[in-house]
């Protein structure tokens, strides 16, 4: 499979097809990968492909705008894109995207804070609640030749029954764990960054006039950003969960994505990143939306 | 043993204001300072914010500072919205400053543009106060429009000072525009001020430094020779918050004042 | 734990606590309507401070956000009627936008009462008055927003 | 000679001449610790199921985690808080005023350091506790006393002895525990940690002072990652290595506020109060100015900045790389950047 990959690069980059390719190699720690761009036939032997490759590329695509690229992308990833595309942030002619039939990536996350390598640990948990492991768009499809895992059995599983679950409690609960959790965030914006989703040029939180989230003592700051962020993804998060694995002292943040998309399911009947020419979910509406909140 | 809070400013009540330019105010504080020409200090608006800015009045004409600010951000939009009468906070003053000692019994040639005649307003000043301690002065001063000049009170002065040409330019010519027309590196290639027992001090945009330095070199000034100071974003004016470092060197503590020899690498 | 700052208006109103509501009104129906209320010389609670914008559209979730994060004890929405928007549509996108932050707010533990929306035209004078006294029952049943965190 | 001067701040809190060495069973130091926790805050390692280990204030010792895995977060926030207040400015009979804010009073013991931490805050004195004093770093320095924890099990993305550290090392100790069978040897290098430990325990047996010293000798060569920092890395700063490595870069802030040495802060004025708040170079808020005007607009620079804010520049003034190997950055980089790979691989001399 990775030779049937680095082929495909060296054809695109020799035939011109495109400039770089945009796939993952091999950490320095010998197990993980690191994203890297590959601009000559000759580097397209570091790529790599294996369930260490967790990352969603798609956010390294605005380092280039207006170019020809090739991009290694899962199912999750091209879910991505095809919500930027749709948001005219993309260019579906720009990149050639090499799909890549995907059996689930690894919890680095979990490996990572338990001080393990990853080679032991399971499947992600978005990789259990996902659908489909080829994706929905792809400009050439490299097929994985080992056994399917059983990536697709569990999916039938309710994705939102953790979101049921946390819905379930009492409000006072809902507001102490909450806080307990945001309380560690360290305002590192790594869950920003590392969405393919958060693509503005000057965020929010960057902003002074006025501060919208405090940076001083107390969680206030603390919760409105994450509150902020998760309201921005509305009707566009796709759940790659990059935000939540990136996180460092382990907010919860897919519980909070999930809840937004299991209601925009549930009340509108809209999910992010099927079609490429939907409109942006907040950016339309209907006349028969739901105001029963409304007095 | 007590420390003391290095982050605590004195305050200080506005005595006065004047518009220089559209977007350019000279505030005049109430306080007591020992400074050197090139120093800044980092003013609070209390309840908006800090932001540096060098002290455009010479030390020799006290008491009191100066400080010019154009308008441009969170702060400096705060401190144009305050009265005479008004209080701010003061931290400082921070940085090296001319290196004044150097500079006697040379020729000075200042090359200013826009706001950054700021700074070199308190050396030229200081140094018309202590005329007989340096040679000949030259002061070339440009702006893109003629709107944009600051101290336009004091040109006559200097004009008039013992040895001092005054050179002032925009960028474009305007109607009833007397003075010299074209950019400010384009000016000192026509003047050609002597560059022999000479030191050139040069402070404006990046734009104007990256070019006004290769036509000195031309003109025979050597990299030591010639003074900058340079700008970047300053939080604590320490070099502890770690913004404004060239390299190794801290704008806030051991600028803002280089020697081109000091920076050239970095200039570019 | 809580920004010293909000901890001072805390102190400052732990005797006799009146909540203090932020509502953001529309131009061109709430705004009206509010006036009318006025105007007729309806009695209503005090704790409402006005916001007035060109559409209930124009409202961000950033602004209720900031609102309760800086001691504001409850948000109100108020726009046109569905169809009546002098933009023609404002109000159809500020209702879906606020359907998903209202149920992202008690998923979060913020209490729903504190964030409310209502359509008030400009005729509407006696609801207007309506939803206020309501709202401000439930706040005041909420409690102070910083005695909570 | 840096320890030295620093513990010399306080009288009392002297190194000793000659350090002490004690055995205490676990049970004692827990009841020990229990015991100072009416004198001082404990503040200490604790395990949060699933999101890993982090410093927290204790209020119980049983929670207290001295096992091998390393905290999320360094110690560094207890000294260098994320943000703190630093005055308070207001008006008084329609004057205005402005206050120092009050600093905490309370002592406090952190335990469970890692060597490397201990000698990041060496790192930090020489920036807070220089030209320009901070004084509430300084106060939280004070107060502190630092019962360190030797490192049993190094990581893979450790490179402390690549830092002239070693996961053994008393560097910013005042007291070190090793964990042995059944119990701690505790080495005491300071007055502060003599006043804190001498009464309890009892002087180690010739068997557990050779445990101690092939401990100390085994951990270092557990250490994978051995490399050596250019001298000067300067020659290289306009090469294109920094586009080719800062390309997977986020331009998060996970590796600057992870980092037991990274100090870059911002200062606020929210509510009439100043706050100096963490910053990062990684940021590109960090540089951008009010004209819109950016030294270090794409993350090549932010990244180079970084790289050679530690491993240049900070030695070129202080005489030490501002790294101390904790591994952290490459631990909990959402891309698994690894900067010792990346400096110990930069081209020498001004290739391109």
């Amino acid at each position: 499979m990775i030779e049937e990959l680095r082929n495909k690069a060296r054809e695109l980059l020799k035939t011109k097809q495109v400039e770089a390719v945009i796939g993952y190699q091999r950490a320095s720690d010998g197990l993980s990968a690191i994203p890297c761009v590959i601009r000559s036939e000759e580097e397209a032997g570091r790529l790599i492909w294996d369930a260490a490759c967790v990352y969603n590329l798609c956010g390294y695509l605005k380092d280039f705008r207006a170019k020809k690229l090739g991009i290694v992308a899962k199912a999750c990833d091209v879910r991505a894109m095809i919500v930027l595309i749709s948001e005219n942030q993309l260019n579906r002619d720009d990149v050639f995207i090499i799909g890549m039939e995907c059996c689930g990536v690894v919890d680095e996350k979990r490996a990572r804070v338990s001080g393990r390598d990853g080679s032991d640990i399971s499947s992600a948990d978005k990789c259990k609640s996902c659908a489909s492991c080829v994706p929905l768009a792809y400009d050439c499809l490299i097929k994985e030749k080992r056994e399917k895992a059983k990536v697709s059995e569990d999916a039938d599983k309710d994705k939102y029954e953790p979101v049921r679950k946390l819905e379930a409690k009492s409000l006072s609960e809902k507001s102490k764990s909450w806080k307990d959790e945001f309380k560690r965030c360290i305002r590192c914006y790594a869950c920003r960054q590392v969405c393919p989703m958060c693509y503005c040029p000057r965020c929010v939180a960057d902003q002074f006039m006025p501060v919208w989230f405090s940076k001083a003592g107390g969680i206030e700051g603390n919760f409105s950003w994450n509150v902020a962020r998760a309201m921005h993804l509305a009707g566009r998060c796709i759940d790659c969960g990059e935000c939540e694995r990136a996180c460092p002292v382990g907010i919860p943040l897919r519980d909070i994505n999930r809840k937004i998309e299991k209601d925009i399911k549930e009340l509108f009947g809209y999910e992010a990143g099927m079609k490429t020419d939907a409109k942006p979910f907040l950016a339309c509406f209907d006349k028969n939306d739901p105001e029963d909140f409304i007095k | 043993m007590e420390t003391k809070n290095i982050y605590l400013p004195r305050l200080a009540e506005i005595t006065d204001i004047k518009q220089e330019t559209p977007d350019i105010k000279t505030f005049k504080l109430k306080l007591s300072l020992v400074y050197k020409p090139g120093q800044f200090v980092e003013f609070s608006v209390f309840g908006e914010g800090e932001a540096p800015f060098c002290i455009s009045n010479s030390p020799t004409r006290g008491p009191g500072i100066e400080c010019s600010v154009k308008m441009t951000g969170k702060v400096t939009q705060a401190l144009h919205e305050l009265n005479i009468g008004d209080t701010v906070g003061i931290r400082g003053p921070y940085g090296n400053g001319f290196p004044v000692e150097n500079l006697k019994n040379k020729n000075i040639l200042f090359v200013a543009g826009g706001i950054g005649l700021a700074p070199l307003r308190s050396l030229i000043n200081y140094c018309l106060d202590r005329r007989e301690d340096f040679k000949s002065i030259t002061i070339v001063n440009g702006a893109r429009s003629s709107n944009d000049l600051v101290y336009k009170d004091e040109y006559p002065i200097w004009e008039k000072a013992k040895d001092t040409r005054l050179y002032l330019t925009v960028d474009c010519q305007e109607d009833n525009w007397s003075c010299m027309v074209g950019v400010v590196p384009r000016i000192l290639e026509q003047i050609k001020p002597v560059c022999q027992d000479s030191v050139a001090i040069v402070c404006g945009p990046p734009i104007m430094i990256k070019y006004t330095m290769p036509v000195l070199l031309k003109l025979g000034f050597c990299p030591e020779a010639i003074m900058t100071t340079l700008e970047m974003k300053m939080k604590c004016g320490m070099g502890k918050c770690g913004r404004c470092n060239i390299g190794p060197l801290y704008i806030c503590k051991d600028g803002p004042v280089f020697s081109y020899a000091q920076v050239k690498n970095y200039v570019s | 734990m809580i920004n010293p700052r909000t901890q001072e208006l805390k102190n400052s109103r732990a005797e006799s606590w009146e909540p203090k509501i932020a509502a953001f009104l529309c131009n061109w129906c709430s705004y009206a309507g509010a006036d009318l209320a006025g105007t007729s010389r309806r009695e209503y609670p005090p704790n409402i401070r006005i916001i007035r914008l060109p559409c209930s559209g124009r409202v961000n979730p950033l602004f209720v956000l900031k609102c309760l994060m800086d001691g504001a004890d409850g948000v109100l929405i108020a726009g046109c009627h569905t169809g009546d928007c002098h933009y023609s549509e404002g109000n159809y996108y500020a209702r879906r936008r606020f359907a998903i932050l209202k149920k992202l707010f008690e998923f979060l533990g913020i209490d729903p009462r504190r964030f409310q929306m209502a359509w008030v035209s400009a005729s509407e004078g006696d609801k207007w008055v309506k939803v206020v006294k309501e709202l401000v029952e439930e706040i005041k049943k909420a409690g102070p927003i910083l005695a909570k965190s | 000679m840096t320890l030295r001067i620093l513990l010399n701040r306080v009288k009392t809190d002297t190194l000793l001449k000659k350090n002490m060495t004690k055995f205490i069973k676990k049970e004692d130091l827990y009841k020990l610790l229990n015991s100072f926790l009416k004198d001082f805050e404990i503040i200490g390692p604790k395990q949060i199921a699933n999101k890993g280990i982090f410093y927290e204030p204790l209020e119980s010792i049983e929670d207290l985690y001295l096992g091998e895995l390393f905290a999320i977060e360094p110690a560094k926030k207890f000294f260098l808080e994320s943000s703190e207040c630093l005055f308070h400015s207001g008006f008084l009979d329609g004057k205005a005023t402005v206050q120092d804010a009050p600093l905490p009073d309370k002592r406090r013991i952190i335990i469970g350091l890692r060597p490397c931490e201990a000698k990041g805050l060496i790192l930090l004195d020489k920036v807070f506790d220089s030209e320009y004093k901070d004084r509430s770093y300084i106060n939280n320095r004070e107060k502190s006393v630092i019962v360190g924890l030797a490192c049993a099990k190094p990581d893979k993305s450790c490179f402390c002895t690549s830092m002239d550290g070693s996961p053994t090392g008393s560097r910013g100790m005042d007291v070190l525990l090793f964990a042995v069978e059944d119990g701690f040897i505790v080495e005491i290098y300071s007055d502060k940690g003599k006043e804190a430990f001498s009464s309890l325990g009892k002087e180690p047996d010739e068997h557990q002072n050779k445990t101690l010293s092939a401990y100390k000798q085994k951990r270092s060569e557990l250490i994978g990652k051995n490399f050596k920092v250019p001298g000067d890395l300067s020659p290289i700063f306009e090469s294109d290595y920094w586009d080719k490595v800062s390309f997977p870069c986020l331009s998060c802030g996970v590796c600057t506020y992870l980092c037991p040495t990274c100090h870059c802060f911002e200062l606020v004025d929210e509510g009439r109060k100043m706050y100096r708040c963490n910053d990062g170079c990684a940021f590109s808020n960090f540089t951008l100015e009010a004209s819109g005007w950016n030294p270090r607009p794409t993350k090549k620079e932010r990244y180079r900045q970084r790289v050679f804010h530690k491993f240049d520049y900070f030695k070129k003034i202080f005489g030490e790389n501002l790294c101390v190997g904790c591994g952290r950055c490459i631990r909990h980089c959402p891309v698994k950047m690894d900067i010792s790979e990346i400096v110990s691989n930069a081209p020498s001399g001004a290739g391109k």
